[in-house]
C-alpha cells in the first residue's frame, strides 16, 4: 500500500507547488484542492476516515468555495496575469525559496535524527471514537470553537459590509 | 485496530513539513492578498495533517478532534480575511500587500 | 565707656540701614540735605564717641585695654567665635584716623557730590565703608575681622563703580573686587592653617598659644606669608597692586577715603596687628620687607610717568603702603603706624585737593592739560601744596617724621648699609620727583587748555575739611601715637649723622630733578620713551596678568560654555536615538519582511536545536 | 501625628486647589496659601523643643508616628522629626510661601493645576524630610518628583519638554538605584537578622560585609548627588531650573535640592559609616571640584537663569565637601550652607523671574543698564548676589567658612582646592552684576522703556526678598541657634563614623589607614601622631 502513499504524498507536494507559483488565482485554486483532495487520501490511508470526509466536505468544498466568490467579486480571474507575472519575479520568490528551503532541509535533519519506535502500527480510529472524544471530554472546546464561528460570522458579515461614503460619515454622526 | 500496512509516521511528519515549508515559501513570496490566502490554508492544512498522523500512531482520538478543531478556525479565519481582503480592496483598489504599511515605524 | 565704643561702628551702620531703608518709608527722594545730615552725622558722632573714648579712657592708661563682647556668633566644637571687639591703642589710633579722616571725606563729599541723582546710595556706601572698615580694626577674632575685610573690599567695589552706566567704570570695579579677593582667599586658607595648628581664631589667643615654644614655626611661616597675601592684595602691594590704579574709576572723595582711611590701610593694620607671629618667622618678616621695598620703587617709578593727576596720586600711595611694608617688615611697628597715620593726611588732603581741581575743571584729569592754576584757586593751590611737601618729606611736615623713623629703622634692623634702607631713600628721591612734578604742571607756570574755564567750585563743606586736612599734615607729626604698649619699646640708637643727612637731602634733590622734568615736560608736551611707557603702563602687570591668567581663563570658560560633561550625556541620548532609527527600520509595515524575519528566526532557532 | 497632619493638609489643599480650578478663576492660590500657613503653624507647635531638644522627649526623635502599611515586609509608615528634620521643613514652609507670594501672578493658564502640583511637591517634600522607613523614604522621595516634572513640563519656557525629560530621566534613573540599594540592605539585614523590615532606626544596627556595604553605600550617594547635584551628575539642574517656571525654580532650588544632601546626612553616613569613611576622600574632591566647576560655568553663561542655576553646583559642592569632611564645625556648616543656599538662590530665582516677567528676557546680552529703570530690583539682586559670592556677615559666608575650616582638618589640599572657588564666586556674581544691571541701557530696553514705565517691584514682592534677606543677615551673624537645632542629629551621624572607625581600627590592629586618620583628626598635631 506504500505506494499509494508516495503517490499522493507526490500529488499533493506538486499541485501545493503549483499553487504557490500559479499566476491565474483561479487555476491555483484549483491546484489547491486537488491538493486538499490528496491530503484527505492520506488522511484515509492512515486510518481516519472522518478527517478525510471533512477535508473533502470544509475544506476543498466550502472553504474553497468561498475564495471562488471572493475572486470572483475581485475579479481575479484572467486579466491579473500580466500583473501576477510582473510581481513574482525570480528576484522575489529566490529569496523566500531559499528560506524555506533551508527551513525544509533542518526538519529533515532533525526527523531523521531523532529515534523513532520500531512500532509501526496504525490505529484505525473511527467517527465514533473521534465523536466520543469530542463531546465528552472536549464538549467546552465544542462550544468555545461554536463561540469562534459565531464571532467570525458576525466579524466577516460587518467587516465585508460595503459603506458608501457619503452615508457612512452621516450615519456615524447620527 | 491496527493497521499494518499503514505508511511510517516519519514519512507522515516530512510531508506534512513540505507542505508547511511550500505555504511558508508562498506566503513570503506573493504580493497578491489572495494568494497569500491560500498559503494560509497549504500551511493550516499541513498542521492538521500533523495532528492526523500523530493521533494515528497513538491510536488516539484527539488528533482527529484537533483536526476538527483546525478546521473550525480555517473556516472562521477564512471568512474574516476574506472580508478584509474585500474591505481593503474596496479602499484601496489593488490587492497588493506591500500597499497595506501603515504600521511601518 | 565701653558701650560708647561698641556705638562706633554701629553708627555708620545705621546711617546706612537708615539711607537703605528710606524707600521703604517714603515714595520721594528725600532732599540732599536730610541725607548729608544721616550720612556726614552718623560718621561724625562716630568720631566724637572715639575722641571722648580716647581721652576718657586711654589717655591716662596707655596699655589698657577695652574688650567688648556683643553677642557669641558661632560655637562649633572648638571654634568659638563671637561678634567681640577688642580695642587698645593700636586700634584706638585707626579709629580715629577711619572716623576722624572719614568725617572729613564725608563732610567734603557732601560739596563734591551734590546734585548727582545718586547722592543717597553714595552716602549708603560710604557709611557702610566706614562700617566695614570699623569692624576690621576693632575686631577681636580673624574672622570678624575678616568680615571688615571683605566688607571693606564689598564697599571699594560699589564705589568704584558707582557711576555704574560708564562700562569702564564697572570693570575697575570688578578688577577690584576679584584682585583682592584673590589675596583674601589666600588669607582665609590662612585662617584655616591657624585654626588647624591652635584651635582658636581669638587674635589674643592665637598671639599667646604661637608664643609657646612648642609652636610649629614652619606652620607660622606658612601661615603669616598667606596672611600677607591677604594684605597685599587689600593693600595694592606687589604683585596684587594692579587693581588700584584703575580704581580711580570712582568719585574722588572715594578715592580719598580708599587711599587714606580706609582700605588699602588695612594690609599694614593686619600685620601690624599680628606681629608677634611676624616676629616668630624671619622668611615672612623678610618677604614682607621685600614686598614694600619693591613695591615702593616699582610703583614710584609708574608714578613719575603718569598723566593722569589721580593716578599720579595711586601710584604714590603704593608707593607710601610699599614704605609701610618695608617698616613693618624691619620691625618698625610703630613706625608703620605712624607712616600709616602722617599718610591718612596727607593723602586725603592731597585726593581732595586734587578732587576740587577735577571740579574746577569740569573733570578735567589730565595734568599735561592744567598748568598755572595757582592764581585761580590760590586755596586749593596752597593746600595741594602742602600736601606735596608732606608726601615728599620735606622737613618738618608729617611725612618727614615718619618716613625718617622709617628710614632709620631700616639701617639699624641690619646694623647699617643695606639695600632696603637703600630702597627708603631712592624711594624717597623719586617721590620727590613726582610729587613736584605734578605740583609744578597743575599749577606753575602757564595756563594749560584746560585751565581756561577753570571755575573755583569750592564750597564751605569741601574748604572747611580740606583746612583741617592741611593742618593735620603739616603738624601731624607732633602727635606721636603711644604705641608702645602693643608693640613694646625699642631702644634709640642714633645712626650716624650723615644717613639722617641723606634721608633730608633726598627730597630737595628730588625737587630739583622734578623742577628740571618740569621744564622739560612742558616743552616736549605729553610724550613717552619705551622705558617711561613701560613705567606709564605699571611694568607691564596689567599686560601680564591679561595674557597669563585673564584670557586663558577667558577662553576656557568660552569653550566649555555648553558643560562637556553635558556632552558626555548628550553622546549617550545621541547614540540610543542612532539606536532608535535603526531598530524602527526594520519596522517597515511589511507583512512579507515580518515573514521572512519569523522564518528566520525559526531557522535560527531549529539551528541551534540541530547543532546539539 | 502632627507630621501626617502636615503632609495630609498638603496633599487635601492641593486636590482642593485643583477642584476649585472649575469654580473660582484664581482661588488656587489662595488655597495654596492658606494650606502652607496652616501646614507652617502646625509645624509651629513644635516651638518647645527648640530651646531644650535634649531635654524633652525621650530619645532623638521629638516627635514620630508609626502606623502599619505593609506588615508583611515590614513595611511601616513611619513619620518622626528630629533637629535636622525640623530645620528642613522650616526651610521647606518658608521657601514654599516665598515661591507662591512671589509668583502670585504668573500664572495664566490651568491655575489650579498648577497649585495642586506645587503642593503636592511640597508634600512629597516634607515627607522625604520625615519619613524614617526606607520604603515610605522611597515613596515620598518619587512623589516630590512627578509633580515636579510637570511644573517643568506644563509651564516652563521654551525648550520646557526636553528639560523635564531630562529632569525625570535622570532622577529616575539615580532613585532605581536607590531603590536596589534599599531593597538588598532590607534583605541582607534579613538574612542576618531574621527580621524583615524598612525601619531607619532597625536597619541602622545591620550588620553588612565592608565590600557589599561599599556597594551599596554607592548606591545611596549616587541617588543622592545626582539631586545634590554634584559632577559629573548636574547636566539635568541648568537646564531643569533654566526652562521651569520661577516658582519651580525656587522649589527646585531651595528645597529640592535639599533632599539629596538631607539623604546623604540622615541615611548615607549613619547607614554604612566604615564605607562613607573609606569613600570620604572621594566624596570630598567630587565636592571641591563641583565647586570649582560649577563657577567656571556660571562664569560662562550668558542666560542669567542658567548662571544662577550653575551657581547652585558650586554651592552644594560645598555641601558635599562638608559632609565628608566628617567633623562636626564642617558638617554643621554643611547643614547651614544648605539653609543660605536655600535662602539666596531662590531670591535670585525670583529676581531673574521678575525680570524675565517685566523685560521678557533674561539673556544678559540683551540686558544691562538695568539699575537705571529698575532699582530697587538690580539692589535686592546685588544684595543676593553678594550674598552668593559669600560676603561674611551673611549666611553663605557662615555656612562656607565653617565647611573649609572643617574639611582644612580632614584633607589641607582638598579645602584648599575648595578654596578657590571663592575667587570663582566672585567672579560670576559680579559678571552677573556687571552684564545685568550696570552698565550703559541696553539699546533694546531703551526701546521698550518709553511706551509702558517698566513697574518696579511693588510691595508683596519687595516684602517677600527683603524678609529673605533678612533671614540671611539674621543666619550671618547669628548662626548659633541653627547649629543648636543640629548638632543632635550631626552629632548622631558622626557617632556613627567615629564607632566604626574605632572598630576597624581594634580589628586591623594599629598602624593602619583608619587609625593614622583618626589620630588626625582627634589631635591638632598631625605630625607627631603620624611619625612612626
Amino acid at each position: 500500500m506504500n505506494y499509494l502513499f508516495y503517490l499522493t504524498a507526490a500529488i499533493a507536494v506538486l499541485s501545493t507547488t503549483m499553487v504557490i507559483f500559479h499566476r491565474n488565482a483561479v487555476h491555483a485554486l484549483l491546484y489547491l484542492v486537488t491538493s486538499l483532495l490528496a491530503v484527505a487520501v492520506i488522511f484515509y490511508q492512515y486510518g481516519a476516515p472522518l478527517a478525510a470526509a471533512l477535508e473533502v466536505i470544509i475544506y476543498a468544498g466550502a472553504i474553497m468555495v468561498l475564495i471562488i466568490f471572493v475572486i470572483m467579486m475581485l475579479n481575479q480571474g484572467d486579466s491579473t496575469v500580466v500583473q501576477e507575472r510582473a510581481w513574482l519575479q525570480p528576484s522575489t520568490w529566490v529569496g523566500p525559496a531559499l528560506l524555506s528551503a533551508l527551513l525544509l532541509i533542518q526538519l529533515i535533519l532533525l526527523v531523521s535524527s531523532a529515534p523513532f519506535s520500531a512500532v509501526r502500527a496504525f490505529h484505525y480510529i473511527g467517527p465514533k471514537q473521534v465523536g466520543i472524544a469530542l463531546f465528552s471530554h472536549y464538549v467546552l472546546a465544542v462550544e468555545l470553537a461554536s463561540m469562534l464561528l459565531l464571532a467570525g460570522l458576525v466579524g466577516a458579515f460587518h467587516l465585508a459590509r460595503h459603506r458608501k461614503p457619503e452615508t457612512g460619515r452621516s450615519g456615524n454622526a447620527n | 485496530m491496527p493497521i499494518e500496512t499503514a505508511p511510517g509516521l516519519e514519512a507522515g511528519i516530512l510531508l506534512a513539513s513540505t507542505l508547511f515549508c511550500l505555504g511558508l515559501a508562498g506566503l513570503m513570496m506573493r504580493r497578491n492578498v489572495i494568494f497569500m490566502l491560500m498559503c494560509v490554508e497549504i500551511c493550516t492544512n499541513a498542521a492538521a495533517l500533523m495532528f492526523v498522523v500523530a493521533g494515528a500512531h497513538w491510536g488516539n482520538a484527539d488528533g482527529q478532534v484537533m483536526f476538527i478543531f483546525v478546521v473550525t478556525l480555517a473556516a472562521a479565519e477564512v471568512a474574516i480575511a476574506l472580508a478584509l481582503v474585500l474591505q481593503f480592496y474596496h479602499r484601496k483598489h489593488t490587492v497588493d500587500i506591500d500597499q497595506l504599511n501603515d504600521l511601518r515605524g | 565707656m565701653q558701650g560708647l565704643l561698641a556705638w562706633v561702628p554701629l553708627l555708620p551702620l545705621i546711617g546706612f540701614l537708615i539711607l537703605v531703608g528710606i524707600p521703604l518709608f517714603y515714595r520721594r527722594e528725600p532732599p540732599e540735605s536730610v541725607i548729608t545730615v544721616i550720612g556726614v552725622g552718623s560718621v561724625g558722632i562716630a568720631a566724637l564717641f572715639t575722641a571722648v573714648a580716647t581721652a576718657a579712657v586711654f589717655w591716662q592708661t596707655p596699655s589698657g585695654v577695652v574688650n567688648i563682647a556683643l553677642w557669641q556668633w558661632m560655637q562649633l566644637g572648638e571654634l568659638k567665635l563671637g561678634i567681640n571687639f577688642h580695642v587698645d591703642w593700636l586700634t584706638l589710633v585707626m579709629l580715629m584716623i577711619v572716623t576722624g579722616v572719614g568725617f572729613l571725606i564725608h563732610l567734603y563729599s557732601a560739596g563734591y557730590m551734590r546734585k548727582d541723582p545718586d547722592f543717597r546710595r553714595y552716602f549708603a556706601y560710604l557709611n557702610l565703608f566706614i562700617f566695614a572698615m570699623l569692624t576690621l580694626v576693632m575686631a577681636d577674632n580673624l574672622v570678624l575681622l575678616y568680615l571688615g575685610w571683605e566688607g571693606v573690599g564689598l564697599c571699594s567695589y560699589l564705589l568704584i563703580g558707582f557711576w555704574y552706566k560708564d562700562p569702564v567704570n564697572g570693570t575697575a570695579a570688578c578688577k577690584a573686587f576679584i584682585v583682592t579677593r584673590i589675596g583674601d582667599t589666600a588669607m582665609a586658607i590662612g585662617l584655616f592653617l591657624l585654626f588647624y595648628e591652635f584651635s582658636t581664631l581669638n587674635i589674643p589667643e592665637l598671639i599667646n598659644a604661637a608664643g609657646d615654644p612648642g609652636a610649629d614655626r614652619e606652620i607660622i611661616t606658612i601661615a603669616t606669608l598667606l596672611l600677607l597675601g591677604g594684605a597685599v592684595g587689600k593693600s595694592a602691594q606687589l604683585p596684587l597692586q594692579t587693581w588700584l590704579p584703575d580704581a580711580m574709576a570712582g568719585p574722588t572723595p572715594v578715592s580719598a577715603l580708599i587711599h587714606a582711611a580706609t582700605m588699602v590701610t588695612a594690609g599694614v593694620y593686619l600685620i601690624a596687628r599680628m606681629h608677634p607671629l611676624y616676629t616668630l618667622s624671619e622668611t615672612a618678616m623678610t618677604a614682607v620687607a621685600i614686598v614694600g621695598a619693591l613695591t615702593l620703587l616699582l610703583a614710584g617709578f609708574s608714578a613719575i610717568a603718569q598723566s593722569d593727576i589721580k593716578r599720579v596720586l595711586a601710584y604714590s600711595t603704593i608707593s607710601q603702603i610699599g614704605y609701610m611694608f618695608l617698616a613693618l617688615g624691619v620691625g618698625a611697628w610703630s613706625g608703620a603706624i605712624f607712616h600709616l597715620m602722617t599718610h591718612a593726611f596727607f593723602k586725603a588732603l592731597l585726593f581732595l585737593s586734587a578732587g576740587s581741581v577735577i571740579l574746577s575743571l569740569h573733570h578735567e584729569q589730565n595734568i599735561f592739560r592744567m598748568g598755572g592754576l595757582y592764581r585761580k584757586i590760590p586755596f586749593t593751590f596752597l593746600c595741594f601744596t602742602i600736601g606735596c611737601a608732606s608726601l615728599a618729606a620735606l622737613p618738618l611736615t608729617s611725612g618727614f617724621y615718619s618716613k625718617d623713623q622709617i628710614l632709620l629703622r631700616a639701617w639699624e634692623f641690619h646694623q647699617g648699609f643695606n639695600s632696603l634702607w637703600l630702597a627708603g631713600v631712592l624711594g624717597a628721591l623719586i617721590t620727590g620727583i613726582y610729587t613736584f612734578r605734578v605740583l609744578f604742571l597743575v599749577f606753575a607756570g602757564s595756563e594749560g587748555a584746560a585751565s581756561r574755564h577753570c571755575k573755583d567750585a569750592n564750597t564751605p563743606a569741601m574748604t572747611i575739611p580740606l583746612a583741617i586736612l592741611a593742618i593735620l599734615a603739616l603738624l601731624g607729626g607732633l602727635l606721636t601715637p603711644p604705641l608702645q604698649a602693643v608693640f613694646g619699646t625699642t631702644a634709640e640708637r642714633h645712626p650716624a649723622a650723615w644717613v639722617e643727612g641723606v634721608a633730608i637731602a633726598m627730597p630737595l634733590i628730588g625737587l630739583g630733578v622734578a623742577w628740571q622734568l618740569y621744564r622739560r615736560e612742558k616743552k616736549t608736551g605729553e610724550q613717552r620713551s619705551r622705558v617711561t611707557q613701560f613705567w606709564f603702563s605699571g611694568w607691564g602687570f596689567d599686560w601680564l596678568y591679561d595674557h597669563l591668567l585673564v584670557r586663558p581663563f577667558n577662553m576656557l570658560a568660552r569653550l566649555n560654555h555648553n558643560d562637556m560633561i553635558d556632552a558626555l550625556y548628550k553622546g549617550t541620548a545621541a547614540f540610543s536615538r542612532q539606536l532608535n532609527t535603526l531598530l524602527s527600520a526594520s519596522q517597515n509595515g511589511q507583512v512579507r519582511w515580518y515573514l521572512a524575519t519569523f522564518a528566520a528566526g525559526s531557522i535560527l532557532f531549529l539551528a541551534l536545536l540541530v547543532a546539539l | 501625628m502632627t507630621l501626617m497632619a502636615i503632609i495630609i493638609l498638603l496633599f487635601a489643599g492641593g486636590i482642593l486647589a485643583w477642584l476649585s480650578e472649575r469654580y473660582l478663576q484664581r482661588g488656587g492660590h489662595w488655597i495654596g496659601l492658606v494650606s502652607l500657613l496652616l501646614a507652617s503653624l502646625l509645624l509651629a507647635s513644635y516651638w518647645p523643643y527648640l530651646g531644650a531638644a535634649q531635654v524633652i522627649g525621650s530619645g532623638p526623635w521629638w516627635d514620630s508616628v508609626q502606623i502599619n502599611w505593609i506588615p508583611r515586609f515590614g513595611i511601616s509608615f513611619h513619620l518622626a522629626i528630629d533637629g535636622l528634620g525640623f530645620l528642613m521643613l522650616a526651610l521647606t514652609m518658608a521657601m514654599g510661601i516665598f515661591g507662591l507670594v512671589m509668583t502670585w501672578n504668573d500664572i495664566h493658564f490651568r491655575r489650579g493645576f498648577f497649585y495642586f502640583n506645587y503642593l503636592w511637591t511640597l508634600a512629597g517634600v516634607v515627607g522625604v524630610f520625615t519619613a524614617m522607613d526606607l520604603f515610605l523614604f522611597f515613596f515620598f522621595w518619587e512623589v516630590m518628583l512627578v509633580p515636579m516634572l510637570f511644573l517643568i513640563a506644563v509651564w516652563g519656557y521654551e525648550q520646557r519638554l526636553f528639560a523635564a525629560i531630562k529632569f525625570f530621566i535622570f532622577t529616575q534613573a539615580s532613585s532605581l538605584l536607590m531603590l536596589i540599594a534599599i531593597v538588598a540592605l532590607a534583605y541582607l539585614h534579613y538574612g542576618n537578622s531574621g527580621q524583615l523590615t524598612f525601619n531607619y532606626n532597625d536597619l541602622l544596627d545591620a550588620q553588612l560585609a565592608p565590600s557589599t556595604a561599599y556597594w551599596l553605600m554607592l548606591g545611596f550617594f549616587v541617588a543622592f548627588i545626582v539631586k545634590l547635584p554634584a559632577l559629573p551628575f548636574h547636566p539635568w539642574l541648568p537646564d531643569a531650573h533654566t526652562q521651569a517656571p520661577t516658582a519651580g525654580s525656587i522649589l527646585l532650588a531651595a528645597i529640592l535640592l535639599k533632599t539629596g544632601a538631607y539623604g546623604l546626612l540622615r541615611f548615607n553616613l549613619p547607614l554604612f559609616p566604615e564605607s562613607s569613611a573609606a569613600f570620604a576622600p572621594v566624596a570630598m574632591s567630587i565636592g571641591a571640584v563641583s565647586v570649582i566647576y560649577g563657577a567656571m560655568l556660571a562664569f560662562a553663561q550668558s542666560d542669567m537663569k542658567r548662571l544662577v542655576a550653575y551657581s547652585s553646583v558650586s554651592h552644594m559642592g560645598f555641601v558635599l565637601l562638608g559632609l565628608y569632611a566628617l567633623n562636626t564645625i564642617a558638617m554643621q556648616g554643611a547643614v547651614m550652607q544648605m539653609i543660605a543656599h536655600g535662602l539666596s538662590t531662590a531670591a535670585l530665582f525670583a529676581l531673574v523671574g521678575a525680570l524675565q516677567h517685566r523685560l521678557h528676557t533674561r539673556d544678559m546680552t540683551q540686558l544691562g543698564g538695568v539699575w537705571a529703570i529698575l532699582p530697587k530690583l538690580s539692589a535686592i539682586a546685588l544684595f543676593f548676589a553678594v550674598a552668593s559670592l559669600g560676603l561674611p556677615g551673611l549666611g553663605n559666608f557662615v555656612a562656607e567658612f565653617t565647611v573649609l575650616v572643617g574639611s582644612f582638618r580632614s584633607s589641607h589640599w582638598i579645602a584648599v582646592l575648595a578654596a578657590t572657588g571663592l575667587i570663582g564666586a566672585a567672579l560670576y556674581a559680579l559678571i552677573m552684576m556687571q552684564r545685568g544691571f550696570f552698565g550703559a541701557l541696553n539699546k533694546r530696553l531703551q526701546k521698550l522703556s518709553p511706551q509702558a514705565p517698566i513697574a518696579d517691584l511693588n510691595l508683596r514682592e519687595s516684602c517677600a526678598l527683603l524678609s529673605l534677606a533678612a533671614l540671611l543677615v539674621l543666619l550671618g551673624l547669628r548662626p548659633q541657634p541653627v547649629f543648636d537645632i543640629a548638632s543632635p542629629t550631626v552629632a548622631r551621624s558622626l557617632a556613627h563614623i567615629e564607632t566604626a572607625r574605632a572598630q576597624y581600627a581594634k580589628d586591623q590592629g594599629i598602624g593602619t589607614r583608619f587609625t593614622s586618620q583618626e589620630q588626625t583628626w582627634a589631635k591638632p598635631h598631625p605630625k607627631e601622631s603620624e611619625s612612626p
